[in-house]
């Protein structure tokens, strides 16, 4: 009686996330499995869904990938996006929260503002501001700058020369700034949690900026940026909304330009909206993800993770 | 509280410091200030030639008309797609906040079986691309909803929410939790003591313990359902702030600096938000992850 | 009102033992010290009684009634923690009345009843207050009303005082006394601090390493502790235990060269012991500058004085031990000086188990 | 003679048997109201350049008019449009309609491009309105009857005509005058084949050379369809065969536009990063301002020069719109010429077509039951949106051109027109206010007259193929081209890059016919 109680206001805290695990997480994955062996496309579900297509999708999907130098460059492009920008993001956050530490307590409200506005920037819009800063004549941001500083005397097409390194530096640069600041925000807030003591007694001992930094400050954050680095990992492999507007609007070279995450949308989302091949390439991407999100929780030691709660309750 | 360095520093490395971070941020200095410039032009201010630009507000007040054209274009309420932009955000924010307040809670607090499992699929599900998930959620909302129109209309609004934060459960799970973890246990102790249900002890004493850390959360939901849009597009019957724009953002024949008002319009609320709660953002995170 | 008895109780975390096979009786109306330093389990024995742990085996009764695995919430306890744990968005008021309010009494009768007991700790002035507003004297006071404003079977308290100033602390622990005694209310009450528990406890519960080392009146666990560290750990400064080895034929206890008699010792010459712990209180001994029968000879190693009082150090071989004396008696370091120890005051133990053997 | 029998029999049967939409609509209101419908709730999706408003307008009209006609008969139902949603981005549009058709919250009407009518009508999301058609036939007859044919597929009717346009080939006046380009019946020598891309090249050539403009051709940015597609056409190719019902790769005249593209940027009379050009801020500007000499564009440049404000005027230093005189003094029009001697000129039209959603009206009550008359009532509200003043009101603010002959002749009616200048027309109040603005910026006669004028071009008019897998195939020309421009690719390179791609891919592979090779003695340029 006592015990079924307890379950019971258990089940009332859990109930909640249960639900959307399944609802929302769970059963979409088994009929996006589902759905990759049917031919389901322009989301017509009452005359596709109930067609077994095999392997065909798969099929077509490996067949692209052996024949289509696009997908395959789409596929270097990944492997290219999400370490380097992974890369931007940890370091770019870590250099800001530790800038940020250096720096007064009002220099640090407006620079987290600053670097805050890309999260915060709707999607179209943050595309639009970036179309506008890399455009590839001189009406581009970048390209006046440059030119009025007399470093380059013609216009560049940045995310078309120069391939594929301009796709994707233009690419990599636009979603950087947007996770840069996830990492600012959680290292800042762990360089603050380090006890003063240990500051003064560096400083006392006459540690230098860079001494304080890498002998104090990084290691006792160490974690943070484990913890950083694997959920914006995630979240990169993951991310197609950044970068689909700039490479429909040309800013940047199609295949070059596009990740993995943006191929799988543009096939669900556009041209002939073909969701079951959409699906095929997502279970790809998801074993890829899953196998990449276990390493990280080998990586991170998950058991650390989780205290066990205090008391028989 | 500790926040940051002592001061054995000289004013000039601060400065030095600050100008390095400000270089740094010139990029989205410069491009979200010509946004915010090219809202009260004529043309677009995207390079620094300013010869052809003029002020003006036209731009402003077509867009309070609901016109998103210089000439012609349809009329439509602005303001009713703000007020489904805010309802979509808010049921985004609640509800995100609500799971992951009971669900950090339990993982935070309460001894059960696959409680280890639960924290560790909030993490997996993260590398569930929501590209892929979507045509899943799209498959289930044809099943699921009503077939009245008026019916269909509400459905609309309460799918895109409960899919919409979904997507963001994870990461305000992870949040909560770590927040519910500095919590001292002798607060909770004393009101079972004293007679409350786990439920109530949540409610009345734990919650309003973590204010920084709810509304912080709320604040991310919150950003998260006013950005949306290929949810919202995908799902919700009505128009909202990030759809409308966008589906009038197109190159060819869209008037720019309009545009850029309206960009403007739709950060303004963020940017509210924002400032209104640095201090918070920064604590919660500080406790969101602590290990 | 109620008795509490808790029953061959093993409280295990993981491979750690925190408390094993415990058990022990409060009477109705009893305050009770559970005493042991950091580690022994005593606070984990109270989240034991006020069910906030289950026990890994063992069972526990409030007036013959189990209760083990009752959850904190229906077993009528009041607790008063450490930090107090105040909820510090309620007023001062609305901490306290709590608890009433989740009986779903009606407004008046809280209002009345808070009032009562705001009235009697003397904190009525501070109601609409908030808790960071207080004292720390008065947070105290706050959180034993919110314990006592629901009138509780059993008033747990874990060590509340350590978080208060010495000055403040006499004076809490003497109106909780006084408390206790007029509200004839079962009390356990947790501390480390042996004066306190001696001054307040109508029954010590001395606890080590989770064991149960000895149980009894204050008087009792003082003068009689049954276990080396009982002895050691009561008293301010505690007992002196000192190693003594019994020559059989001289029917001697020798502490160093000095030699002892004393007429128990035949009957540990029965058991075959040969040494033995011997131990005294500091304030059972006397120092004289001049040899007499049964005295230890040692130097003075170092002298505190305390006031009224002065604290001296000896050293006996490599052993050490402490005598108050007065301070009129004036000793200079490394004088040799001849120790008498009250006989009908020395307690043997064994040099083995710790166990007294008289 | 049997056909000739038939056609005979069909004749005379449309006559006996056609009826007047006004007699369908009082037939379906009295229908409606003996099954106690008072009221029919539409919704109307619409997209295209901010002008094109009649697109969801146009049906708030209609429904107007037919309201006036059931109370004129006394019959006591009224349509009620509920939402008019117009969005400029008609891909998008298309999009969304894909997603909420099959939930059924998608607009009962849509105006898109008919190309959109393959996948939509494949789908079942389109109703087949050829009953109605033949029933209404009297009133199909004022159609062009390409027009019409646009929107047929499959053997069904999925759209009536909304408008249609002409890709002129226009010519900076000025600047052919600067380099003796003689433009006295030029359109005539286009028309008959004997002013080629080669001389289009000479001449563009000749003006960059002399300094004349900095470009000698602008044309579109971004997408490959539909401008582009001209190319293939003008070279004599085809992009689809109706047979098989394939689409058609025809590598020689492909090879042959991407030589063109190949050639104009290797010696900079086209920009090399034309398909990166932003409209507003370059595309628009440069071919207003004189900085090239031909241009690819649409009928609806004309009013979006005077429009929007993408000419520096020297004289002042601000940017401001074209007059009418100004467009008309500075542009000359041709049609797209032929792409070598032998060849013929042509123009491309993507029509806008009507459409009504499969699931139109299922809103209203008693949808199941009823579903024959709701259909029919969609019908005649597109059709009474089609009336030919509606049709010449979208052809004029918009610079589209009609699909009927009376709104084409309404065009030609300088009174009409002033009328419509003043809104003194039988319009609802809430159209007026929409048109208001637009009505002042774009009704005057020289660009009445200039859609008369071009109107001649849908003779030589043709369609991109209405198949489901050409967005796919147009999105490959897209990159293409660009990667020629930029020289990324030689034409034969980039010809192969398009088999690969269209190789790689099972679906493009199995839908699309490659014929022809790569000619080898073909030569362009100097």
């Amino acid at each position: 009686m006592k015990d079924s109680k307890r379950s019971l206001e258990l089940w009332a805290f859990l109930v909640p996330a249960l639900l959307i695990l399944v609802v929302f997480y769970f059963l979409p994955t088994i009929l996006t499995i589902f759905i990759s062996f049917t031919p389901l496309r322009n989301w017509n579900i009452d005359r596709y869904a109930r067609i077994f297509a095999g392997w065909r999708n798969y099929y077509r999907l490996f067949y692209a990938i052996q024949n289509d130098p696009s997908v395959r460059a789409v596929f270097l492009t990944t492997a290219v996006f999400v370490p380097v920008t992974l890369a931007i993001n940890v370091l770019g956050g870590l250099a800001l929260a530790l800038i940020n530490f250096f720096v007064g307590k009002r220099s640090n409200a407006l620079i987290n503002t600053i670097w805050l506005l890309p999260r915060m920037t709707p999607i179209a819009v943050y595309s639009l501001v970036w179309y506008y800063f890399f455009h590839g004549s001189e009406i581009g941001t970048l390209n006046s700058i440059l030119i009025k500083l007399g470093i380059i005397h013609r216009a560049v097409s940045w995310g078309q020369e120069f391939l594929p390194y301009g796709a994707w530096s233009v690419i990599i640069f636009v979603n950087g700034l947007v996770g840069v600041s996830f990492g600012m925000i959680v290292l800042s807030s762990a360089v603050k949690s380090i006890p003063t003591e240990h500051i003064i007694a560096a400083r006392v001992d006459g540690a230098t900026d860079w001494q304080l930094c890498r002998r104090i400050l990084i290691p006792q954050i160490r974690w943070h940026i484990m913890y950083v680095a694997t959920w914006q990992l995630l979240s990169l492999l993951t991310s197609y909304a950044h970068t689909y507007l700039l490479v429909s609007w040309r800013l940047v070279d199609k295949s070059y330009g596009t990740p993995w995450a943006l191929y799988v949308y543009e096939l669900a989302f556009t041209g002939v909206f073909d969701q079951g091949l959409a699906a095929a390439s997502g279970v790809f991407l998801v074993i890829v993800g899953a196998i990449l999100g276990w390493l990280t929780l080998k990586i991170l030691g998950f058991n650390k993770l989780v205290t066990e709660p205090r008391g028989d309750l | 509280m500790v926040t940051g360095d002592v001061e054995t520093k000289g004013r000039i490395k601060e400065i030095f410091y600050l100008g390095v971070l400000l270089a740094l941020s010139a990029p989205i200095l410069v491009v979200f200030v010509l946004l915010v410039i090219s809202s009260f032009g004529n043309q677009m201010a995207t390079n620094f030639d300013f010869s052809a630009f003029r002020f003006t507000l036209k731009n402003w007040r077509l867009l309070f008309e609901g016109r998103m054209a210089i000439t012609g274009g349809v009329r439509e309420n602005i303001w009713l797609h703000f007020l489904s932009t805010a309802v979509v955000a808010g049921g985004v924010a609640f509800l995100t906040t609500f799971v992951g307040a009971l669900t950090g809670y339990a993982i935070s607090r309460i001894k059960f079986k696959g409680r280890k499992i639960l924290l560790l699929s909030m993490l997996l599900i993260h590398a569930l691309p929501g590209s892929v998930l979507i045509v899943g959620v799209y498959f289930l909302y044809r099943v699921l909803m009503p077939q009245n129109l008026v019916f269909i209309r509400y459905f609309s609004f309460f799918y895109v929410i409960l899919a919409r934060a979904a997507l963001e459960v994870p990461l305000s799970v992870w949040l909560m939790k770590g927040f519910f973890d500095l919590l001292p246990w002798e607060t909770e102790w004393s009101a079972l003591v004293d007679g409350a249900s786990r439920f109530l002890v949540w409610r009345k004493i734990l919650l309003p313990l973590i204010k920084p850390g709810i509304v912080a959360v709320l604040i991310f939901g919150f950003l998260a359902g006013w950005q949306d849009l290929i949810y919202v597009r995908t799902f919700l019957i009505d128009r909202t702030l990030a759809t409308f724009i966008e589906s009038n953002l197109e190159t060819e024949m869209a008037y720019m600096p309009l545009l850029a008002a309206a960009a403007t319009f739709y950060l303004l609320p963020t940017i509210v938000f924002y400032i209104s709660s640095q201090q918070l953002l920064f604590k919660v995170y500080a406790g969101g992850i602590r290990r | 009102m109620a008795m509490v008895e808790v029953r061959r109780v093993t409280k295990t975390f993981g491979k750690v033992v925190a408390l094993s096979n415990v058990s022990f009786t409060i009477e109705d109306g009893e305050f009770v010290v559970l005493l042991g330093p950091s580690g022994s389990g005593k606070t984990t024995l109270m989240y034991l009684i006020a069910g906030i742990y289950k026990p890994t085996s063992g069972q526990i009764f409030f007036d013959d009634v189990e209760v083990t695995k009752v959850p904190p919430k229906d077993r009528n306890v009041g607790l008063v923690f450490q930090n107090w744990a105040l909820y510090p968005h309620m007023t001062i008021f609305e901490n306290i009345a709590f608890p009433l309010t989740l009986k779903k009494m009606r407004l008046s009768q809280i209002k009345e009843k808070v009032l009562q007991v705001a009235q009697m700790l003397h904190i009525d002035s501070f109601l609409d207050r908030y808790p960071w507003q207080l004292s720390g004297g008065q947070q105290q006071r706050v959180a034993i009303g919110r314990a006592l404003v629901k009138e509780p079977k059993i008033l747990l308290f874990d060590e509340p005082l350590s978080n208060l100033d010495a000055l403040l602390r006499l004076n809490v622990r003497a109106e909780i006394k006084k408390l206790q005694k007029d509200l004839k209310i079962t009390s356990v009450y947790v501390t480390h601090d042996q004066a306190e528990a001696l001054a307040i406890a109508d029954k010590i519960v001395v606890l080590n390493n989770g064991f149960v080392v000895q149980i009894g009146t204050p008087d009792e666990v003082y003068t009689k502790p049954s276990h080396t560290f009982v002895a050691s750990f009561l008293g301010n400064p505690p007992a002196n235990l000192l190693e003594a080895n019994l020559s059989t034929e001289e029917k001697i206890a020798y502490i160093g060269k000095s030699g002892l008699k004393h007429p128990a010792f035949d009957l540990l010459l029965r058991s075959g012991e040969k040494s033995f712990i011997l131990a005294f209180r500091p304030e059972h001994a006397t120092i004289s500058t001049h040899p007499t029968s049964n005295s230890i000879s040692c130097f003075v190693y170092t002298v505190e004085p305390m006031g009224r009082e002065q604290i001296v150090t000896l050293q006996v071989d490599e052993h050490f031990f402490k005598v108050i004396t007065s301070v009129d008696q004036k000793l200079e370091p490394g004088q040799n000086v001849y120790v008498l120890i009250d006989l009908s005051k020395i307690l043997v133990y064994s040099s083995k188990t710790g166990e007294r053997l008289f | 003679m049997k056909k000739f029998f038939v056609f005979l029999l069909v004749l005379v049967s449309v006559l006996m048997f056609a009826k007047s939409l006004e007699e369908g609509i009082i037939e379906v209101g009295r229908n409606l109201e003996k099954n106690g419908i008072s009221e029919v709730r539409y919704s109307v999706w619409s997209s295209g350049d901010p002008n094109s408003v009649i697109r969801v307008q146009g049906i708030v009209e209609a429904a107007r008019r037919i309201n006036n006609i059931w109370s004129k008969n006394n019959i006591k139902v009224k349509i009620t449009i509920r939402e008019t949603r117009y969005e400029l981005d008609f891909t998008q549009m298309y999009q969304e309609f894909l997603s909420k058709q099959p939930l059924g919250t998608a607009g009962d009407f849509l105006v898109n491009s008919y190309v959109y009518i393959a996948s939509l009508a494949e789908e079942g999301y389109l109703l087949d309105i050829s009953k109605y058609a033949s029933k209404y036939s009297n009133f199909m007859a004022d159609f062009y009857t390409t027009q019409v044919d646009a929107a047929r597929y499959k053997g069904g009717l999925y759209g009536l005509p909304q408008d249609t346009e002409a890709r002129p080939f226009y010519i900076r006046r000025d600047i052919a005058a600067k380099v003796g380009l003689d433009l006295i019946d030029l359109d005539k020598k286009v028309a008959e084949g004997k002013f080629t891309w080669l001389d289009v090249y000479k001449w563009a050539k000749e003006t960059v050379n002399k300094q004349a403009s900095e470009w000698g051709l602008i044309h579109r940015r971004g997408t490959a369809h539909p401008d582009l597609m001209q190319f293939i056409l003008a070279f004599g190719g085809t992009l689809y065969d109706s047979k098989t019902n394939k689409l058609v790769l025809d590598v020689s005249a492909v090879y042959k536009w991407l030589m063109i593209e190949h050639v104009f940027s290797k010696e900079k009379l086209l920009p090399s990063d034309m398909m990166a050009w932003d409209w507003a801020k370059q595309v628009h500007p440069a071919i207003v301002d004189g900085k090239t000499l031909f241009d690819i564009g649409g009928t609806w440049y004309w009013t979006e020069w005077q429009t929007k404000n993408y000419y520096t005027d020297p004289k002042t230093g601000q940017t401001r719109g074209l007059t009418p005189e100004e467009v008309k003094n500075w542009f000359y029009y041709t049609l797209f010429p032929a792409g070598e001697p032998g060849k013929k000129p042509v123009t491309l039209s993507q029509p806008f077509m009507w459409m009504i959603s499969s699931k139109a009206g299922s809103q209203n009550p008693k949808y199941a039951a009823l579903k024959e008359t709701y259909d029919e009532l969609a019908f005649l509200v597109v059709a009474m949106a089609s009336s030919s003043d509606i049709n010449a009101i979208h052809s004029i603010i918009s610079a589209h051109l009609p699909v009927s002959q009376q709104a084409a002749k309404l065009l030609a009616d300088e009174k009409w027109l002033t009328d419509l200048y003043n809104l003194n027309i039988d319009l609802d109040d809430s159209v007026k206010t929409v048109l208001r603005d637009i009505v002042k910026a774009t009704v005057h006669p020289i660009n009445a007259k200039f859609l008369t004028d071009v109107a001649y071009m849908l003779e030589y008019t043709n369609f991109p193929p209405m198949h489901p897998m050409y967005p796919k195939l147009a999105a490959i020309f897209a990159e293409t081209v660009d990667n020629v421009l930029r020289g990324r690719m030689t034409p034969d390179k980039a010809v192969e890059f398009v088999i690969g791609k269209i190789n790689a891919d099972l679906d493009l592979k199995q839908n699309i016919l490659i014929v022809g090779q790569i000619p080898a003695d073909w030569r362009f340029g100097d």
